[in-house]
């Protein structure tokens, strides 16, 4: 967070934020280049990398055949040759490809090799359901990502980690991977005009409350926050907090508000079984054991392969009235 | 011969070095001082001993898990190779990675991989690194005829012939994946005509000659530095032992393998240069003994190492000490 | 007005003046001023409460014969019947 | 029997393939074993002369068991021991496996347990509160911190506010010890008169309208102070500050410990009658900590009447910066002549403290008398 004086303020949106940290990164480190499939004349799929082929050339916005194991381990081995690779996944969906490469090289090769290795690489995929994709492209497995030591990951919920999270993560020389839930790109909103790099190890308090405590990151903090002004309505002040970065947690903040209000409900767009959010109740659990005045609460994907259908989706993705039940549940005041 | 004397000795003794170190590797397993997998090399010493010195110290190797060879060929001592077989902390990988995951980064040996074709990505990678920092090196990427099936060989052949980058494809086609023949795997067992396929350079080798590894070798780098292009080299050799520390071999005959051994990669190379009279038993038995010494010292080295302190376990996890937060 | 509801009055009333006493552990002989921490104010609040509930105005006189939990039912339950008839 | 693979723990003999006496040498294939993958060839790592088959084929032994034996080609008896009888096993000791204890079995659930979240459960332990003694009263019958505070205000005022109250007592009765030069002055009054007229009030009284002899013995006080001002105000900056109306500090006792001492504002100007509702709605109020923090202060000087509990003589410490303190003892029956004759009369033990900064004792003995003389003429408070 800037601290000095309040900046001139800029309307602009989640996607645009993303390309000012891309061309800041660009023009900052010759280092740094961006790898995936229609980055370059396409300008991304999700239209992030758009001018950037104009701007810095075919070298160093570079388009790449459907071969996710190959461009996302050259990006891998790149990294360890001196370079600093930005590599886009066009989705979580198709990471799966490349999986190997991340957990079984990126991961995996400073322990490896006795702590030889630096990987600076940083990884940036889009996440998340609620587009009537259906299964195989409404998926989001950042607790799978979460789960494997060796790895940062991040996931940006605001325009300001939007802007500032991708600088720091490329001075990490650890592995960095970054969600972006689709459904963020349109997000509108003010940014300091003259906003840069944030930290990426701490949790943010997004608004502050006492009675109850809504846990929750990247494309599900909005649900969080109108549902915690619904609960504001019947006299329950809940405490919203965006947890930034997934791996490693930061469960000190997590502990402090638990602390404070006693209840906790975490909202997770990932599947409830073997979760993010099964970790980060069990850390409850474990540390703030004494601090609880009823279980933890996890509003979660139902567990389905998401169906195309709207209804059927919409039934499947955890939604702002069933974060208000569930809160309420915990309140005892159902 | 067409090789000068003290080069043609040293390509002896590195394939001599290899061979006795597996052999030595062998013992310490069925004694249980080696666990879990365990990959030998004899039978293909030429490739590696052919190989390495056709590159210079700046250019990268990514070899697989059946990597003492390349990883003694390219320089890293034979000491802390054994001592990373213990597991001890004077291991090459500090005792985390064991016989399959050997690295030194200071001779740009960038390690064996588990997962077949897990290498290709890093080696297009580092090329990739190379040509984008215009320097004029090359990374020789070992692997075995099995990774040819892997989607992996095929998307990293592309987009390294797509990019021009100056990687060094070496298939050790040892016709035998495990337990699995060539012919049982692939459509066309002639390797090199999939690089045609990628209007890739390439070119085939026996792999059980040496000399002949080494010719190839150089011929391909030199190819590689003067036009900036990859380069398929197909070396085919044989493995006289187990694909892995024990499997019963039933995918061969014992023929088979005896008709190979007739080609021994040492014993016919021996046979030249005394034909050549480059050498004679003395001086052969000067060398078996060199280096049956320093594999005598490589195993006593690790006998001496230590275990790393339990407390050290998430060291090297991440640069800096956030494991710690992680698992509190 | 029978023996037992008095009895249950007379207790109600002594537990609103000093809760944490457990009026059912009363000696029902011994003084209550020496099994509560009663003092004159909280025994005239008491007797203002019987007043209320029994409908009996005690005089200052009979002060003394409602001093055990016992003589105190007992002189209520004549005087309840007194002053209905 | 050699280690042949990753998980392998035991090995079956197959067959021999050399007899005892043949020559072996480093490499050779000297027996055959039976994995869990199937029959693998087993070789010789010494160069010598086969000695005894010790094990017999088809028999199957845990790694590192001895199958034979090997003696080098001069000597008779085997010289090189086979390779180590026993692998050690590779990587350090295995850490003693911890004792696992079983968890402890649940403790067995009393019969009425009561669903209870953590938090409520310490809050429980902090505020001393018997959890088997609350009801819950939320839909799903779980007991949460706010049902515990609930119990826990309905029997006495919360832990921390009397725990401060009786901090502050402490410390103004440590500073009046040290700062005020208190004298003490005692006097027995003879009150059999104001009682007797005080009965008969009572008798014309319903039991609402009845009042106490306290408010009688206040109204007096009040009276006598006028004789001497001197008593009836504060000892600021070094100096005294008398005080024009009287308020009365009452000492009143809370339940489970403490006490307060709050003021009965002006009464010189209250009847008995108001000095009794008067310290009935300050007794009523105090009991329920709803009284107004200037009620606390207000007191000029304060009466304690501690006859209730049985005590003769009160010798009290004046509550600073106040410059007096009047006590009542009990009312007992004492023998008293009067008119020359003996009688059985009820008595008062009346004392007095006072600062000696701000009066003197000759002061303080009008005070008392003045107080005896208005008692025996109780119609004319």
């Amino acid at each position: 967070m800037n601290l000095h004086a309040p900046a001139a303020k800029i309307r602009t949106t989640y996607r645009e934020a993303l390309r000012m940290a891309l061309r800041e990164a660009m023009q900052r480190d010759p280092r740094v280049f961006l790898m995936g499939e229609d980055v370059g004349r396409y300008g991304g799929s999700y239209a992030v990398s758009k001018g950037l082929l104009e701007e810095f050339g075919e070298e160093r916005i570079r388009d790449t055949p459907l071969s996710e194991s190959a461009f996302v381990g050259a990006g891998i081995g790149a990294a360890i040759g001196g370079m600093r690779p930005i590599v886009e996944i066009m989705t979580v969906n198709f990471s799966l490809l490349a999986l190997d490469q991340i957990v079984n090289n990126a991961a995996t090769l400073r322990h490896m090799s006795g702590g030889q290795l630096s990987v600076p690489v940083v990884i940036r995929m889009a996440t998340g359901g609620g587009r009537q994709l259906a299964a195989q492209h409404s998926h989001s497995l950042e607790g799978w990502y979460a789960h494997v030591p060796g790895l940062r990951v991040l996931a940006p919920a605001t325009l300001e980690d939007a802007r500032g999270m991708l600088w720091t993560a490329l001075q990490d020389p650890d592995p960095v991977i970054i969600f972006e839930h689709a459904l963020l790109y349109n997000l509108e909103g003010e940014l300091d005009a003259d906003a840069g790099a944030v930290e990426i190890d701490h949790a943010a308090v997004r608004r502050a409350g006492s009675d109850i405590t809504l846990i929750t990151y990247g494309g599900s903090l909005q649900k969080a926050l109108q549902a915690a002004d619904q609960l504001a309505g019947d006299g329950c002040s809940a405490e919203v907090i965006d947890l930034r970065t997934l791996r490693p947690l930061d469960t000190d903040t997590i502990l402090a508000s638990v602390a404070k209000t006693h209840r906790a409900v975490v909202i997770d767009e990932g599947w409830k079984s073997v979760g993010l959010s099964a970790e980060v109740s069990a850390r409850i659990m474990e540390r703030a054991f004494y601090e609880l005045d009823a279980p933890v609460a996890r509003i979660c994907s139902r567990e389905v392969p998401m169906p195309y259908a709207r209804h059927l989706e919409q039934a499947a993705l955890p939604q702002v009235q069933a974060i208000v039940q569930a809160a309420r549940e915990v309140l005892h005041r159902a | 011969m067409s090789l000068p004397r003290d080069s043609a000795i040293a390509l002896l003794r590195q394939m001599i070095r290899i061979r006795r170190f597996e052999e030595k590797c062998a013992e310490l397993y069925s004694a249980g001082k080696i666990r879990g997998f365990l990959h030998l090399y004899i039978g293909e010493e030429a490739v590696a001993a052919g190989v390495m010195p056709a590159l210079t110290a700046d250019d990268a190797v990514v070899a697989t898990y059946r990597e003492h060879g390349h990883a003694l060929a390219r320089g890293v001592s034979a000491d802390s190779v054994m001592a990373e077989m213990y597991g001890k902390q004077e291991g090459c990988s500090h005792g985390h990675g064991g016989s399959m995951h050997l690295f030194d980064v200071a001779l740009r040996f960038y390690g064996g991989n588990a997962i077949v074709g897990g290498g290709l990505p890093l080696a297009v990678g580092l090329a990739l690194a190379d040509k984008m920092q215009e320097r004029n090196r090359v990374t020789a990427c070992f692997f075995g005829e099995g990774a040819v099936a892997e989607g992996e060989f095929h998307e990293c052949m592309n987009l390294a012939e797509l990019w021009k980058l100056p990687v060094l494809f070496l298939c050790e086609n040892n016709l035998y994946a495990m337990g699995t023949a060539l012919s049982r795997s692939e459509s066309d067992t002639d390797l090199v005509t999939k690089a045609a396929s990628y209007n890739m350079a390439a070119a085939t080798v026996d792999g059980m000659d040496v000399e002949a590894v080494y010719a190839a070798a150089q011929e391909a780098t030199s190819t590689i530095k003067r036009l900036s292009i990859p380069y398929f080299l197909e070396l085919r050799t044989y493995r006289f032992r187990a694909h892995s520390m024990y499997d019963p071999e039933l995918y061969r005959s014992k023929t088979e393998v005896e008709q190979w051994k007739r080609h021994c990669p040492i014993a016919t190379f021996a046979a030249r240069l005394k034909g050549a009279a480059l050498l004679d038993d003395t001086q052969l038995a000067a060398l078996e003994a060199d280096v049956t010494g320093e594999v005598a010292r490589a195993e006593a080295f690790a006998e001496a190492g230590t275990w790393e302190p339990v407390e050290q376990l998430e060291r090297d996890v991440y640069a800096r000490s956030i494991a710690a937060e992680v698992q509190r | 007005m029978s023996a037992d509801e008095i009895r249950r009055v007379v207790l109600e009333t002594l537990s609103a003046i000093a809760p944490e006493a457990e009026p059912e552990r009363l000696a029902p002989d011994r003084p209550l001023r020496d099994q509560l921490d009663i003092d004159s104010y909280d025994f005239l609040q008491w007797m203002v409460a019987l007043h209320e509930r029994i409908g009996i105005d005690i005089p200052e006189a009979d002060y003394p014969r409602l001093a055990t939990l016992n003589s105190a039912i007992e002189y209520l339950a004549s005087h309840a019947s007194a002053s209905q008839q | 029997m050699p280690l042949l693979g990753a998980d392998m723990e035991v090995g079956k003999l197959v067959e021999w393939l050399v007899q005892p006496g043949q020559k072996v040498k480093r490499g050779d294939v000297v027996a055959v074993v039976e994995t869990e993958k199937g029959a693998v060839d087993v070789e010789i790592w010494e160069d010598g002369i086969v000695d005894a088959l010790v094990v017999e084929p088809g028999t199957t032994v845990p790694v590192g068991e001895l199958l034979a034996t090997l003696r080098s080609e001069g000597a008779g008896a085997p010289a090189v021991p086979p390779p180590a009888a026993r692998p050690a096993p590779a990587g350090p000791a295995a850490p003693a496996p911890t004792a696992v204890t079983p968890p402890a079995a649940a403790a067995a659930m009393p019969p009425e347990r009561h669903k209870i979240s953590p938090a409520a459960r310490r809050r429980a332990q902090e505020l001393g509160v018997d959890i088997s003694q609350i009801t819950p009263a939320s839909t799903d019958g779980i007991i949460s911190i706010a049902e515990v505070e609930r119990a826990a205000h309905a029997i006495v005022p919360p832990l921390d506010k009397q725990e401060a109250m009786r901090h502050a007592i402490a410390a103004s009765m440590a500073r009046s010890k040290r700062e005020i030069p208190h004298y003490y002055l005692g006097n027995s009054i003879d009150v059999t008169r104001a009682l007797d007229w005080l009965a008969q009030e009572n008798q014309q009284r319903s039991v609402k309208e009845r009042v106490l002899f306290a408010a009688v013995l206040l109204r007096a006080v009040a009276i006598a102070l006028k004789d001497v001002p001197e008593l009836n105000g504060f000892w600021v900056d070094g100096q005294f500050r008398a005080a024009l109306p009287a308020h009365l500090g009452v000492g009143i006792a809370l339940r489970g410990g403490g006490l307060i001492a709050p003021a009965i504002r002006n009464a010189q100007d209250k009847s008995i009658a108001e000095i009794m509702s008067a310290l009935s709605d300050l007794v009523q109020r105090s009991r329920s900590s709803s009284l107004r923090s200037s009620e606390l202060t207000d007191a000029t000087i304060t009466v304690t009447n501690l006859g209730e509990q049985g005590v003769e003589t009160v010798y009290g410490v004046i509550y600073p910066p106040q410059v007096a303190l009047v006590g009542f003892g009990r009312v007992a029956e004492r023998p008293w002549v009067r008119d020359g004759t003996v009688q059985i009369r009820k008595v008062v033990q009346a004392t007095l403290c006072a600062d000696h900064r701000a009066s003197v004792g000759h002061r303080g003995a009008l005070f008392l008398s003045a107080l005896d003389r208005l008692l025996q003429e109780p119609e004319a408070l």
